[in-house]
Formats: C-alpha cells, structure tokens, sequence
C-alpha cells in the first residue's frame, strides 16, 4: 500500500537520506571539531571552509547543520508525541464519555484551538531564559494537543455511532473492552497520519521560537543556526552559504513531512481510491 | 396468567432537545406489547420514517430506557435486572440490523463477530470446539463456511453479511431476535433468503422475532401478529393477515393501498393528497397523530388520542371510528400481540 | 430563530470561556515559572542598569497589581486593570505605558496583514478554482499544483529570508528594513506613501505568496471534491454553460468554507507574521515582542499576547455569530 | 396500453460502457439495444449494480472517468448523441433529454433558491425572459407538480425529501423535452410519499405527452408505472415485453425468478429467493451471466452469450432456451 503511493515513497525517501546523512555526519565528527573557533571563521564553500564553509565563529556549517537537523526533528518528535499523545487522551475521553466531561473538554479544545500556540509559548519562554533543549519540546507539545483532541473526538463520536459498536454491546463487551478492541484498532493509523500534522507543526514553532531569540540557547536546531546567522548580519556580509544551509534543509525537510502526510492522506481516505 | 417472555408495558419515549429552550419529540406513546414464552411468534412492528419502531427496537434491546412505562423479561423490568440476570437476557434476547456492513469492524475478518460471542458467552472451549460451533451456525443459515471465514465484511455480499449476522445470533441460541430493517438494503432476489431462514429458525429452533419494518409485504408474508405504527402511537394491531387483508384504521388503509402491487393490471385507485404542512413541518396535536392527514376526522379526533376498539377477532384500531362497534379495549386480549 | 438564539449563546459563552481561560494563563503562567519572575526581571533590569527608576517602577507595580497580596487578590486586581484596558508599564522604556507601545505598533502589523491577506486569498482561490475545475485538462495548469505545495510548505519567515537576499541584498531594488525612510515625515503625502510601500513591498510579497498557496490548495480540493457532487451532475445534464456550473454552482458552494477559512485569517491578521516583521525589521507587533524579549520587558510581551489573544477571540466570534445567516443550509437549524 | 405511436423517439444500439480500474475493467453496459417510443413509459429494471443507472448516464452522456462509452449509437430522433460537438451536446441536453436523477435530496445546489435552479435551465436554453414572464412560468411548473408558490424563494434544505423529487420533477419538464429520464425515482420516500410523487409525475408525463424512461429495482412500482419493461441482469437486457406480458408471461428465468421473489399483499405464498449470488461485473461468468443461479442452464449457457432476439411480437429475450426455438 505504502509503496503505491508516490507521494508518500518520494516523501519518506527525502526524509530518511536526510536523517541518515545527519547521523552518520555526527558519528564521524571528532568532538574537538565542533567547538567555536576550530576553523577559520567565514569561508565560503570549498576547499577550506569545508563542503558548506565556516560560520563568524569558525564552526563548520555543514558539522552544525547535520546536528541541528537530528536536534530540529529530535524537537519535533517529542512534541508530536506528546501533542499527539495528550490529544488523543483529551479527545477519546470527550467523545467517549460524552455530557458533562465532554462539554468541559470541549471548551477548552475549542479555547486552545482558537489562541495560536505561539503566544503561549513564547509568554512561557520568554519567562524562562535559557531553555534547554528537552523543555522547548515539552513545551511545544504541551500546546499542541488542541488540534489532534478535537480530530479524535470527532472520529470517536463517528465510530461510536457505528453499528458495529451496538453489536458489541449486544456480544457482552463491556465500554472498556469495546475502547481497546473494537475502538482503537480504527485510530491507529489514523494517529499516525495526525502526528506528522503535529510534527510539522512542532517544527516550525520551534523554528519560530528560536527565530524570536527563545529557543535552546545551547543547543543547535536549525531555527537557532538560522537565529545566529541572522543576530551576526549574515546577509549583510554575504555569508550566504551561513545561513542559506538551514534555510534549505528546513525546506526540504517540511516538504518532504508534507508530502508524506498528503500521501498518507490517500491512502488512508476511501473517497480517493477508485471503487471496484 | 404466566409471565411473558417479553413485555413492554405502555413504554413512553420521549426526546428533548436544546437547552434554552426543550424541543420535545414523543417518539413512542403509550406502547405495550407481549411475546409469550410459547409458541414462538414473528411480531412485526411496521411504520414509516418517524413511526417510532426503530426507537422500540433500541428500547428493547436496552440502548435507551423508557421515559415512562416498563418493559419486563420473565416478568422482571430490565432495569432492574442483576448482572448475572442482564447476562442472560444478552443471551435470550440478540439483534440483527438494517445495514449488513456498518455491523461490522472493518478492521476485522467477519469471524469477529462470531468468536467475540462465543468467547464472551463460554460457548465453546478451544479453537476447534470454538470452529465447529462457527461452522454449524453458518451451515443453518445457509452459508459455506469455507467460504466466509477468514473473509473481510467489504468481500462479502449484503446478504452473506446479514445471513452471518443471523448465525451470530444463531449461536446464542436465543429466545428473541429483534430485526430491524433485516432487508431494507438487499435486493429482491436476496430478500427473500433472509426472511425465510427467519422463518427456519422461528419453526425448527423456536426462536421469535420482533420484526421491525417499513414493508407491509414482507411483513404480511411472514408475521403472526403486526402493530402498525404512526407518530409513535399504534394505529393497528393484531393478526397480520386480517389487518393488511381487511385494514380497517384509515392511515392502515392508506398504508395498505399504497404499497404498489407488482401486477400492471391491479394500478392504483383513485388519487390521494398530502396536506401541504405534511410536508413540510411537524404538526402536533393532543389527540389523534393521524387527525390531520385523516379523510373521516371528527371532533373528538382532535379532543383526546383514541384507545384501540376492538374492529374483529384478534385486531384492533385505534380509532374513534369504531368507538360504537365495541367498547374501548384497552385491556383487550388482541391488543397485545401474542397469540395464546 | 429559537435555534439561532440558543446558538448565539452557546457561542457567547465560548467566547467568554476563551478570554476567561486565556487571561487566566496569562495570568498563571509567570506565576509558575520556578522561582520569582517579576523578580528575576527587576534584578536582570538592575543588573543591565538600563532603567532609570528601578525602585520607583517596583513600588507602581506592586501598588497597582498587588504582588504583596495573596495570589486570588493579584489575580482580581489584575481583572480589574486589564478591564480599564490598563496593561501595565514597560519595563524597558519606563514610563511609556505596554497600551501605548502597542497603539503605535498595531497600525502597521494590522495594515501589512489585511492587505496581504485579502490580496493572497481573491488570487489564490480563483487560480484554485480554475485549476480544480479542468485541473487534469491541461499541463500548464497541472504544473502550478506542486509549485503551490512547494510555497505552502515554505514557512513564510524562510520566503521572507530568501526575498531579502535576492530582493534587498543581490539586487538592492528594496530596502533592507523599516517601514519607511527615516528621512521621511509621516504625512498623507504620495512620496510618502510611495515610500511606505516601497517598504512594505517585500514583507507583503512574502506573506502573499506563502498563503497564496494555501489558499489555492484549499480551493482547488474543495472543488475537487465538489466536481462528484450529484448537483453538479445535474447542471451538466441541465446543458449550462461550463463556466456557468464552475462558478455559480462549484465555486458558490465551494466559497463558504473558503470564506470561513478568510474569516479565521484576518481574525489572526495581529498575530499573524510576528516573526516576518522580524526579519524585516518591521515596527508592527512581532518587532515589538522581539525587542521586549531581547530588553526582558516582560510586562510588553504579555500585553501583546492579550492584545493578540482577545482580536482573535473576538475575530472568532464574530464568525461564529454570522456564519449561520451566510449559509442558508445552517440559517434555520444552527450546527452542534 | 402503451406505446400508442410506432414511431421511436430514442434508439439505442449495441452500448457499451466499461469503467476502467486498476483491477481491469467493470463491464457494467454489455451491448445495450433498446428503443423508446413517443409519449411511452418505459421501464429499465434491475438489482442493484446491473447496469441501468449506468446505461442511463450514458443516454446524457454523463459518464465520468474512469467510465467511458466504449461503443454504441443512441439516437434522439434521428440524431447520434455519441457523436455531437460538445456545444451541440450541451444546447440539446434538457431542451429535448431532461433528468429526474436518483436521490434527488443531493441534486439540487445547497446554496440556491428554487427559483433560481428552475430558471437557470430556461435563461440558458432560451435567453431571458422578462422578469414576470420567468416567475410566471416557474410558478406554473411547480403548480404543475402539486408544490405551493412559496417554495419559490426556499432552499433545498427547507423542504422534505417528497417536496425535492417533485421539484426535480418540475425542473425536468421545464423546457417540454421530448424524453425524460427518471433514476430510482423514490428510493428514500415512505411508501405513501412516493405513490403521491409517482402520480405527480404519470399526470404530467401524461398531460405533456413526453416519453419517459424509469430506472427503478421495485417491480411493484415498475407494475404501476410503465408500458413495457427491459430486464437488466448484469450490464445487459435480458428481456423486453409491455409491462403485461412481462408479468403474465415473462420468459427468461430471471424474470420469472425475479418476479416471483417481489411479496405479495394479496396472498400468502412461499417466499421465493434467487439461489447463488450476483455476480461481479469485474469478473462475470462466461457465457449468460444468469447461468450459475439458473435452474434452467444447460451446457450452451455456460459458453455462449445469448443474444437478444424477438421471439413473438415485441417480446424480446436473451436466453438459449428460446433463442434454439427460433434456429
């Protein structure tokens, strides 16, 4: 099924030489090379500076950028996972038990909804200086459940009126049972197709943060190389191979996460495929 | 006087909506019906969109309790019933539905449906015993059993599916079946197959139903009693065949002379009317349901809902019509279904 | 008309929710942070020596939003100041009030969105229109899917980067930053106004182009899936026009959604390129936070943060009020 | 009885319509032949996925990919409609071959006035009218079909699914076409809905003089309806009669299979049901596709499809039992 969909092949396959590059480009960087001065500062591409040149601190870009491309989706999976995780959690609990804890829920899925996250974030972390890597994750994702909640009640709400529900009560199964085995099964890959979503969107808050001087100020994502970049004028001085390099991978990167959800969106979405 | 199987004693469903202001809708009004432990009986519950029978179906089968009124197992009110007691009635009372796939976990192999019974209910020990009592089931309801398990629903036909529905229930061994709408989605040549292992399993293994439909022709064919629904009030009931042979409540006689006979020399007769607000808003009265769309009202129609008269032996209306002919029977022995 | 007023307050009511629970984190969450953070500002503050009047400032702040009271007080009074539209000081610029900054911010960030919103969504939902309606039709129009998926997927800071490299930087045809010369006098002048969007033309590029493509994806599927639809079969067999069936019957039906997705747009317009501003040195809101955070001005970012948290609550709002006249499906019976 | 002029207003030769799936194509119309004649209801009848809503879609030529008409002639008058520009498709299309489509509770645009549905057809077709001439005849058409003037100004959503088949009604008589096509015309009506919607439509047909042709899978209503009847099992014809020689004295098994399974209200009988399963139009069995469920086959029917032949006056059948009777 995966393997039909050329969307989601062309999606996975950028994605995964680029994690695959990331990490055998960090197993083959010796430690001393990654610290401030280990090169000459701003040299272009090529011979010296190296295959992406050096940055105004004499670090090699092409050693930051593998990192901060592993740290970046290192970010966004937590966050995902989290966002994905507590929503899923918020929303099954609105659907399935429905009345009062539903109509609670909701408003706040519908409040969380409504505020762009970003504001809460950077309120937090604006707050708490210096946040370290793990926290901006934690804190992304903890704002990130208002979307996945409300898709998962939905879904739930459907499922739950579906017949086959009726009929499990009818064989003796008790909620609990009629939750894991009748329920989940239908959510799992449709989670799976909402945690890209989430991803993505964990991503690019923290792109957002770290372009806002909140990010993991000792850690490198390639929203805080972008963030360096930018603070040393960059641009200005032409340094273009500084800051053009996270600004692709990053491209590449939400391309190829988008490619793999609309894939995924095929495949799982009835309508699309031809009817036999 | 025994106990019933099953009764339902004047059950009330009433829905509302909104929370500024309540919409109410009666769904059910005032309804009683009785299923003897013996002899079996096909009860068949018929009514249009709205009539109120889908509601009696769930109320049944305990997705929804009565607002007023009381449905009784062995003389018991669901309600009330302990776990042990509420088991036994999953067992003896079984449905099958309306649409032949939506029952079906897409997730799952059709087997799902037949092991999670057998499991929940110990019907079997072991995956051969659990297999042989699986393909026994499928076998009384007519079906290869190589060719249905390990099959995915959306592989199989809508009567296959519905047919496998009918042994899951099968495998229970129940006293009571309650279809709803077991063939509104199969087509005609299909149909009939379903209906007649209803019949089957009714003769050789004693099991009743409470047929809820919109088709009278089916339901003349094969039920021993029928109620005939309207705005969630009964119209008619008693004897299938003396009610669709002789209607005699005239929304019972519209439904009768409508149904469109699959002869080209037996057309129609005469042209009918809707009332205009019949199609497009609800009307609602205090008396009579039908008052409105009614060719014979009266005054009284409007006043207060008619009791059911009794208009001949095992059938009942109700109908100020025939409030000269009998006297009002509302304990009348014909009003509540079962023969005996 | 019962239904729709049921409706309205169960709208109200979540619009108060959602100011009530918002300004209630706003409220919490400083509170939270481990150890004093009010504190924690006023000592960095004396630490930079930046501010003038460190003393003075702390003794106005607890006075007015009660820091020395219990938590439930702090949190009454700063309601009661929040409702006089009292956001506070700034820290940074003492005693400038956070309402004013944010007056003199707010023009130019609502200016820059609504204009590129408006701007992004008439090209992008018409292209999408064209382009979903006889999309297999021709390879020209096919062509423009993925280069729409490619802009979409662009964040609209990275656009903004690129834009000012080629734009402003390779080839100087734009400034760099600023919203307009500083040899400027702000007046309803042409040069001026020339000038404003000499300015203005590249963070409005680059917003337009990253939501064009949204807009356009979005269109294009809601006419796709449209295109099945048995009413749409129908006017073909009714032998309309083709461009009559696209738009009076496709596109029309397709506008709702579409007009609901402009709505909730514009109702983020204030919040809605904060970090493009950035890039561009653009004095809207988003400088605005940037700065605060850069100067540790705290009582600036949390204004903002309201003022962007209640415009869109209140965007929503309005919306949800008007949605129910706009399509007659829901007129009569309000949605759940 | 029926068709009173000998003159046919639509012919249909030898259509053909395959959809096109990865899986290999669904043969869902296998060398349709039938004719329509002037001011006759004619009836096409079948299980579902048999291939008649298909056939008709092909009569508007509205089929969409992965469908396509792979052959076949389908004259209106003379005139091939598989073979017109597309301009000359669209100007004929409603004016001299309207629809009544199947589930009319999704047909009409959500988002539209009654009213202006109904126009649109007549200011596309004939240009537009002065104002009161374009309400006044609106107003008529849906007098014509029993609705009150007011639905004028409604929306689909306000009226009841019996209210929207009789508007398609009236939209589909608007420009006085010489067929109408009506698709399962009551599928989802109560059964005293659709008697009522069933007479709006016989009167009109009626009064106007159009043909029509009725897509349907009820034989009662087929009964009720029609004046001659084309059995369809598994994208073809598999027999053609007036409606009372298709019910008195139906020749092919199906037929007779098929009618004997429809319940009766009048008497009692054993229930009837058709042994085996439908078959797959991806897959069909060789030979006549009826011959795995019927009682009847014998060795020919399992290699040879029969062809469709007349066997006594405008009686005509598919099946070898008669098609060796003629040889």
């Amino acid at each position: 099924m995966i393997t039909h969909n050329k969307k989601l092949l062309i999606g996975l396959s950028i994605l995964l030489l680029m994690v695959i590059v990331s990490i055998i480009g960090v197993l083959l960087t010796p430690p001393e090379l990654r610290r401030t001065g280990s090169f000459l500062p701003r040299l272009p591409p090529g011979e010296e500076g190296g295959l992406l040149g050096t940055d105004a601190l004499g670090r090699s870009v092409a050693i930051q950028i593998v990192e901060a491309i592993l740290k970046s989706l290192l970010v966004g999976l937590i966050a995902a996972a989290l966002g994905t995780f507590l929503g899923a959690l918020i929303g099954f609990s609105a659907g399935y038990f429905g009345k009062l804890i539903d109509a609670v829920l909701r408003v706040f899925i519908d409040v969380f909804l409504a505020v762009p996250s970003l504001l809460f974030l950077i309120l937090i972390a604006s707050l708490m200086r210096g946040v370290a890597l793990p926290a901006v994750a934690l804190i992304i994702g903890a704002f990130a459940w208002a979307s996945p909640a409300r898709q998962v009640r939905g879904q739930v709400l459907s499922l739950k009126e579906r017949a086959f529900v009726q009929l499990s009560r009818l064989s003796g199964m008790s909620g609990l049972e009629i939750i894991f085995r009748e329920l989940m099964p239908n959510m799992f890959q449709w989670l799976g197709a909402n945690f890209v979503n989430a991803f993505i969107a964990a991503i690019l808050a923290e792109a957002g943060l770290s372009l806002l001087g909140l990010g993991p100020q000792n850690d490198i994502t390639l929203g805080m190389m972008i963030y360096w970049a930018l603070g040393y004028g960059a641009i200005l001085q032409n340094l273009w191979w500084w800051w053009m390099a996270p600004v692709f991978a990053l491209i590449a990167l939400f391309l190829s996460l988008y490619l793999i959800h609309l894939g995924l969106d095929e495949v799982m979405n009835p309508r699309l495929v031809v009817r036999a | 006087m025994t106990t019933s199987l099953l009764e339902v004693r004047g059950a009330t469903k009433i829905f509302a909506r909104g929370l500024v202001r309540k919409q109410i809708t009666v769904a059910l009004r005032e309804f009683s019906l009785a299923i003897p432990h013996e002899p079996p009986v096909i009860a068949t519950i018929a009514g249009e969109s709205g009539s109120g029978k889908t509601t009696l179906a769930r109320l049944v089968l305990g997705f929804l309790s009565p607002t007023s009124g009381q449905i009784l197992y062995k003389g018991k009110e669901l309600t009330s019933l302990s776990r042990s007691e509420w088991f036994d009635y999953r067992r003896e009372v079984q449905a099958i539905f309306q649409d032949p796939y939506e029952v079906y976990n897409p997730f799952y192999r059709v087997d799902h449906v037949l092991q999670v019974v057998i499991e929940k209910f110990r019907l079997a020990q072991g995956r051969q015993a659990s297999r042989a009592l699986m393909e026994e089931s499928l076998q009384v309801v007519g079906l290869r059993p190589g060719e249905i398990l390990g099959k995915y629903p959306h592989q199989l036909s809508g009567g296959q599916r519905q047919r496998i529905m009918l042994a899951r229930a099968f495998l229970l061994k129940p006293r009571l079946i309650v279809a709803d709408e077991p063939v509104s989605m199969l087509d005609a040549s299909l149909r009939a197959m379903v209906l007649d292992i209803m019949l089957k399993l009714k003769r050789d293994f004693g099991i009743s139903f409470l047929y809820i439909t919109h088709d009278l022709s089916t339901a003349y064919q094969i039920s021993d009693t029928l109620c005939i629904l309207y705005r969630g009030a009964v119209a008619e009931i008693g004897r299938a065949g003396a009610i669709i042979e002789t209607p005699k409540h005239p929304y019972t006689q519209l439904l009768v002379e409508s149904i469109p006979v699959p002869h080209p020399r037996l057309k129609w007769r005469g042209l009918i009317e809707l009332p205009p607000e019949q199609e497009i808003g609800t009307v609602s009265t205090s008396g009579c349901a039908f008052a409105d769309r009614c060719p014979h009202v009266m005054a009284v129609c409007r006043a207060s809902p008619p009791p059911l008269f009794a208009v001949g032996e095992d059938q009942s209306a109700a109908c100020y019509l025939y409030a000269s002919a009998a006297t009002a029977a509302e304990t009348a022995t014909g009003a509540r279904g079962g023969p005996h | 008309m019962a239904a729709y007023l049921k409706y309205l307050a169960e709208r109200f009511a979540l619009f108060i929710a959602t100011i009530v629970i918002s300004v209630t984190v706003v409220f919490i969450v400083p509170r939270l942070v481990p150890g004093d953070p009010l504190g924690a500002v006023f000592l960095s503050l004396a630490q930079m020596g930046g501010s003038m009047n460190a003393t003075e400032l702390v003794a106005e702040y607890t006075r007015r939003f009660g820091l020395d009271k219990s938590l439930w007080e702090q949190y009454i009074s700063f309601l009661a100041q929040l409702l006089q539209g009292n956001l506070g000081y700034s820290i940074a610029s003492f005693p400038s009030e956070v309402a004013d900054l944010l007056r003199n911010s707010l023009p130019w960030t609502i200016g820059l969105l609504t204009v590129t919103t408006l701007l992004s969504w008439v090209i992008g939902s018409l292209a999408g229109a064209v382009v979903g309606w006889r999309g297999s039709g021709s390879r020209f129009l096919q062509a423009l899917v993925p280069l729409a998926l490619i802009l979409y997927a662009t964040p609209y800071y990275i656009l903004a980067l690129l834009l000012i490299f080629l734009f402003a930087f390779h080839w100087p045809i734009f400034p760099l930053s600023g919203n307009y010369s500083v040899t400027m006098t702000p007046a309803l002048t042409l040069p001026f106004i020339a000038d404003v969007l000499h300015h203005a033309f590249l963070p409005a590029l680059s917003i337009v182009l990253v939501s064009l493509g949204w807009w356009f994806l979005s269109m294009r599927s809601l006419i796709g899936a449209l295109k099945g639809e048995d009413y749409i079969l129908l006017a073909e067999a009714k032998g309309l026009p083709e461009r009559r069936i696209l738009w009076r019957y496709a596109f029309r039906n397709a506008l709702l959604p579409q007009a609901t997705g402009l709505a909730l747009s514009l109702g983020h317009v204030v919040g809605g390129a904060l970090i493009t501003e950035v890039i561009f040195g653009y004095p809207g809101l988003g400088w605005l936070i940037y700065n605060s955070i850069k100067g540790l001005d705290y009582p600036v970012i949390q204004g903002s943060v309201l003022l962007i948290i209640l415009s869109v609550a209140v965007a929503n709002f309005i919306i949800d009020i008007a949605y129910p006249l706009i399509d007659p499906r829901i007129r009569q019976a309000a949605p759940d | 009885m029926g068709a009173l002029a000998a003159e046919p207003v639509l012919t249909v030769r030898d259509l053909v319509v395959h959809y096109h799936t990865p899986r290999g194509p669904i043969k869902a119309v296998e060398h349709v032949s039938f004719d329509v004649y002037k001011g006759e209801r004619f009836g096409l009848v079948g299980e579902s996925g048999c291939g008649k809503s298909t056939t008709a879609m092909a009569l508007l030529r509205l089929i969409k990919p992965p469908g396509r008409i792979e052959t076949g002639e389908v004259r209106l008058e003379g005139r091939d409609l598989l073979t017109l520009k597309p301009d000359e498709l669209r100007t004929l299309r409603w004016r001299d071959l309207s629809l009544i489509p199947q589930g009319a509770m999704n047909s009409l645009n959500p988002v539209m006035r009654i009213r202006e549905q109904i126009e649109d057809v007549i200011i596309c077709h004939e240009g537009r009218p002065s104002p009161a001439e374009l309400a006044e005849r609106v107003h008529k058409l849906l007098n014509m079909v029993g609705l009150p003037r007011r639905v004028t100004t409604m929306y689909p959503h306000e009226l009841s699914g019996g209210m929207k088949q009789r508007v398609c009604i009236a939209m589909a008589i608007a420009l006085n076409p010489k067929l109408v096509i009506a698709d399962e015309l009551t599928s989802a009506l109560d059964v005293v809905v659709q008697r009522v919607v069933i007479q709006t439509l016989m009167e009109v047909q009626e009064r106007l003089g159009t043909s029509l042709i009725v897509i349907g899978h009820d034989m009662g209503l087929q009964a009720q309806l029609v004046d001659r009847l084309a059995v369809m099992y598994a994208g073809r014809i598999a027999e053609i009669a007036d409606a009372i020689t298709i019910f008195e004295q139906p020749l092919h098994p199906y037929t007779r299979l098929l009618i004997a399974s429809v319940p009766s209200t009048k008497e009692k009988k054993p229930l009837q049901a058709i042994p085996g399963l439908p078959p797959t139009l991806l897959n069909p069995p060789p030979g006549c596709a009826f011959h795995p469920r019927c009682p009847a086959a014998f060795e020919r029917c399992a290699v040879e499809v029969p062809r469709l032949q007349e066997v006594a006056p405008k009686h005509q059948v598919a099946c070898h039992l008669f098609s060796e009777r003629i040889s």
